[in-house]
């Protein structure tokens, strides 16, 4: 096969993969998305496979056998552990572009076929490669709490961390000066090894979704670089593709958290926890199941506002349950998206949608605050920093800044969590104190379950 | 080879301006599949990774090559397979109301 | 100054082009984009000029010298006359890319430097390039009224023209087998030079537009083939950008006329006008100014609706003073812009700009329609086609289908142009004989001058 | 050379997609003026017209050059000229009202 029908093949692939992420923009074009990308993908690896230079078959066929083998059920994980499952792929990926990039390196140091842009280029791919790898494997690690998920943090962290870094720049700038420098290689890749642990050590378990982002802008990063390496256009188009990508979701999450990158990365957040709460005694109204369930039947409009705590509680499907109670009364019952609610960008809407909650009823942060005023009730389901009305007014507070769903001005507000406990980012919330707040205190699952039940029918005798 | 670098810069560019837009379009409702769409485009490293595993440039080469392709079709496969099993679950009304 | 410094610039210069572009999307960012333009061609100018193979810059200085003195007066031709202006400038574009494909072509004929992809490459160039430029040049003719503006025909006439163009690719073709056999070329050349007259003599004046957003689009494709010949990016990316602006403006014109390219490049459109015109007897109302004027002050709310008779008339400025009275008044005034009223697209835009009307009084037809109902006085001046209902209903209109800004539901209509005759589509509007629609008759600018002069006192006494 | 043709053709595919999406979101109040900054764009021409006129391949050439960077800088010239002048004239409701 050509080299020229190999490259063609590659044009009609990254074309592919491009109209794989425009079908990405509606919900109902987005299936077609992920065909097309299989669809580039494949050929991708079958315009690969005709390359002129590959001779054997075999060992790819291991590789792509064992691939198969562990890729399928890795597909299969329940969607609370989406996060992990993302973050240990990207430590997949980034393994694959470092092993590529090493054994570039030793291929062209044997033949003598080392330049200063190829060394230049192998250089950052394999720092990006395997800085992706670790840094991966530990955000996985913290989020499966298999690794202490609190910011682990020491005396001149930042300063240590950043002279790792600079040390490995420094090393791989000579490399790229002198390609035949050998023994600088292996030591660029430990530092980068070294430094992606250690950057991701002092990051709390909660900001996780933003660094696996990042990490994720990393990976496509270190694509390019390959593709820079291969002198291969369809290399470097997917990987700015995915450089993008998730360039562009950790500033929409830091955008929505009001926080910075550097504050994200070096902040060490979440570790100030038990400092900032106050101990102040105010009083909170709790409410029954039955309380809430006829403040309920006399709303004429609903605002369910879920969050992390609906997340863990997997309490969806009992959500979709109430909100059919409640549609057949004929109330309007809406759900208040906020951006970074949950764990994950776009975390609520995926969990509501395996409920098979229409998308339609879900509705943007921006687009419902201007209909909080009229609202009857509006139900906190396992939310807390995204209604926390200090965003607002409070400047000394962490989340100041932080654009939230207005719950507290609905007439009533119902707040479904299991303790007066504060949300991730450890602060009160004076919500739960508000007069026109009643607090139903449980599991999440649990909570609305009775609520259903009360609605229903079972309760409604009594 | 320098004139390479350019025109591979410029291509570059134009994928980024590319990726910005078009991720920048991507439905909010959308943000989790996203990511693990772009997670198994990702892998698109596994180009590289086959030309190692089927070149014979001697065994350091090739066990890199072959471990580098298990790790970037570990993420095809799981990649595009959950991504397309959490967009199955998006219905608008019509198809949702029995 | 090396190779890699110039594609460096190159570079720059593509990204402030598409920069330029993107600033385009808001008219407080537009003035931006010109500046990047600007910019970006002079980084495109100057990295040429450093090209290696430059030895003399006498010649180029003419060109630059000559070029500015004709430009800069083509630029003060009044606002009206810019759809001949873009369309004398893409002849001249289009001659360039001509220009510059046949002097490669001879030059590389000379030293044998021909190869099968140059030859193919400077083909489309050549063809592309004058096509524009004859073509572009009738354009232009027909909009200034110097060439016919009717459409000409004559039996076979799309056979005829298609076989000249077949020939013209045939030749091509064989010229890209054989790139020596060079008497082809010359034939090629003159072929599309014709084929270019040719295209454009059957449409008629008013689809001009159309056709100059084709033209612009053919420009930028010949800009391409001209980078495929140089082996320049900047040209590929320029002219790809130029290519998908025209083929985007004309494909919306088309839809917004409900018309087919090919409806517009073969339909001979606006020849059968005289014959569509039926001789049924209505009434029509007529009324005076001081009628007119005693209207508009008893509204509470008035939408103006421009046409190409506003820009005939040049009454763009009485229509602001007008608007100011209105205003005045507290009468809540709006402009309602058809996609397609005038001459071209975005006609109605700059004239209302001109006259310094703020840009955000002006509505989008699909934004007005459903205020329409509500709207007191639609004030129709010199639209015709835009305002006619019969796109709404009556299947056997040549309009039908058209979208249209739905004057007619508005409470009273009033309607200014300066006869019974029909607009371009040259139909009958029965909106002018419907019973809550008032004639103005007379021209735009002295009818509207009338009514400012009421409203504003001078005929109040009266 | 046949790779060459590749290469031009990828960035002739990436600079539709950014040209097509760039040019679908310019605003419908500035598409008159949108249609002069394109023309003065498609001047890019220019850049082979300088390379003609600038090199030594005899007379034709020249001459050919010359005219082509006379008709490319009437349209530079002329094109970025009026587009500014229009817009000029866009002004909103603050900057107008006295
Ligand atoms: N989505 C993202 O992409 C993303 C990324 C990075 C950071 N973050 C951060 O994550 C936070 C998300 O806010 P959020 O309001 O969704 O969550 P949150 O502020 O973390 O609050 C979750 C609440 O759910 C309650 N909860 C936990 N388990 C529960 C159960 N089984 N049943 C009922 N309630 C339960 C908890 O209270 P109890 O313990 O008292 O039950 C807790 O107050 C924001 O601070 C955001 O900045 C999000
Ligand atoms: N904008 C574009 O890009 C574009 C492109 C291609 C085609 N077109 C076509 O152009 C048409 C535009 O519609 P339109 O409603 O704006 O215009 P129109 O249908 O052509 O009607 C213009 C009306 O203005 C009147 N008029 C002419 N001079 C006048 C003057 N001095 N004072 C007062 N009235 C005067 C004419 O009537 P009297 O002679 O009785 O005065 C005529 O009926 C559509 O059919 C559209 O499809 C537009």
């Amino acid at each position: 096969m050509s080299a020229a029908t190999v490259q063609l093949i590659y044009l009609v692939s990254t074309a592919l993969f491009i109209f794989s992420l425009k079908w990405m923009s509606d919900p109902r074009t987005a299936r077609r998305g992920v065909g097309a990308g299989v669809a580039a993908m494949a050929f991708a690896v079958g315009g690969t496979i005709l390359e002129p230079e590959i001779v054997t078959y075999k060992w790819m066929a291991v590789g792509f056998g064992l691939g198969t083998l562990v890729g399928v059920p890795l597909s299969w994980v329940p969607l609370t552990a989406v996060p992990q499952r993302t973050a240990l792929s990207h430590a997949f990926g980034g393994l694959a572009a470092g092993l590529v990039g090493t054994a570039k390196y030793y291929t062209w140091l044997a033949n003598g076929e080392l330049t200063h842009f190829r060394t230049g280029a192998i250089v950052a791919e394999v720092l990006l490669g395997y800085l992706t790898c670790t840094g991966s494997l530990m955000a996985a690690g913290k989020l499966q709490e298999i690794v202490p998920t609190r910011p682990i943090t020491y005396r001149n962290q930042n300063i240590i961390n950043l002279s790792l870094l600079a040390m490995a720049l420094a090393i791989g700038t000579v490399l790229v000066w002198n390609p035949y420098m050998s023994w600088g290689f292996p030591i660029v890749i430990a530092l980068s090894l070294l430094f992606g642990v250690l950057l991701i050590i002092p990051i709390g378990g909660a900001d996780m979704p933003t660094v696996i982002s990042l990490l994720n802008s990393y990976a496509g990063l270190s694509a390019v670089a390959m593709g820079f390496v291969m002198e291969n256009k369809l290399l470097i188009t997917a990987g700015a593709l995915d450089g993008s990508s998730g360039f562009i979701l950790s500033v929409i999450m830091c955008r929505a958290m009001n926080r910075s990158f550097t504050n994200v990365l070096f902040g060490a957040f979440g570790q100030v926890q038990a400092a900032a709460r106050t101990v102040e005694h105010k009083t909170v109204k709790s409410a029954t199941p039955e309380d809430a369930s006829q403040v309920l039947e006399n709303a004429s409009s609903v605002v369910i506002i879920p969050g992390y705590g609906m997340a863990v509680a997997q309490a969806q499907h009992r959500v979709r349950d109430l909100y059919e109670q409640l549609a057949r009364r004929g109330i309007d019952v809406k759900f208040a998206i906020h951006p970074v609610a949950g764990r994950m960008p776009g975390h609520m809407n995926v969990l509501l949608a395996e409920a098979e909650i229409p998308y339609d009823r879900l509705v943007e942060m921006d687009d419902i605050n201007p209909e909080m005023p009229q609202t009857d009730v509006a139900l906190v389901v396992g939310a807390n920093d995204v209604v926390n009305p200090a965003a607002r007014h409070d400047k000394g507070s962490p989340i100041y800044g932080m654009p939230i769903i207005d719950a507290d001005k609905a007439k009533t507000v119902m707040a479904i969590k299991r303790t007066m406990n504060p949300g991730f980012a450890g602060i009160e919330n004076e919500l739960y104190y508000a007069d026109n707040t009643l607090m139903l205190f449980g599991d999440a699952k649990a909570v609305i379950g009775d609520l259903v039940k009360q609605l229903s029918g079972d309760g409604r005798s009594s | 080879m320098q004139l390479d670098l350019v025109s591979a810069l410029f291509v570059f560019m134009l994928a980024t301006f590319i990726g910005l837009d078009v991720i920048r379009r991507v439905s909010r409702l959308l943000h989790t599949p996203l990511m693990s769409l772009t997670n198994a485009i990702s892998a698109i490293a596994v180009v590289g990774a086959i030309i190692l595993a089927g070149e014979e440039h001697g065994t350091f080469s090739t066990i890199l090559g072959t471990i580098a392709v298990f790790a970037s079709t570990t993420n095809i496969v799981s990649g595009f397979l959950i991504t397309d099993r959490m967009l199955k679950m998006f219905k608008k009304r019509e198809t949702v109301e029995r």
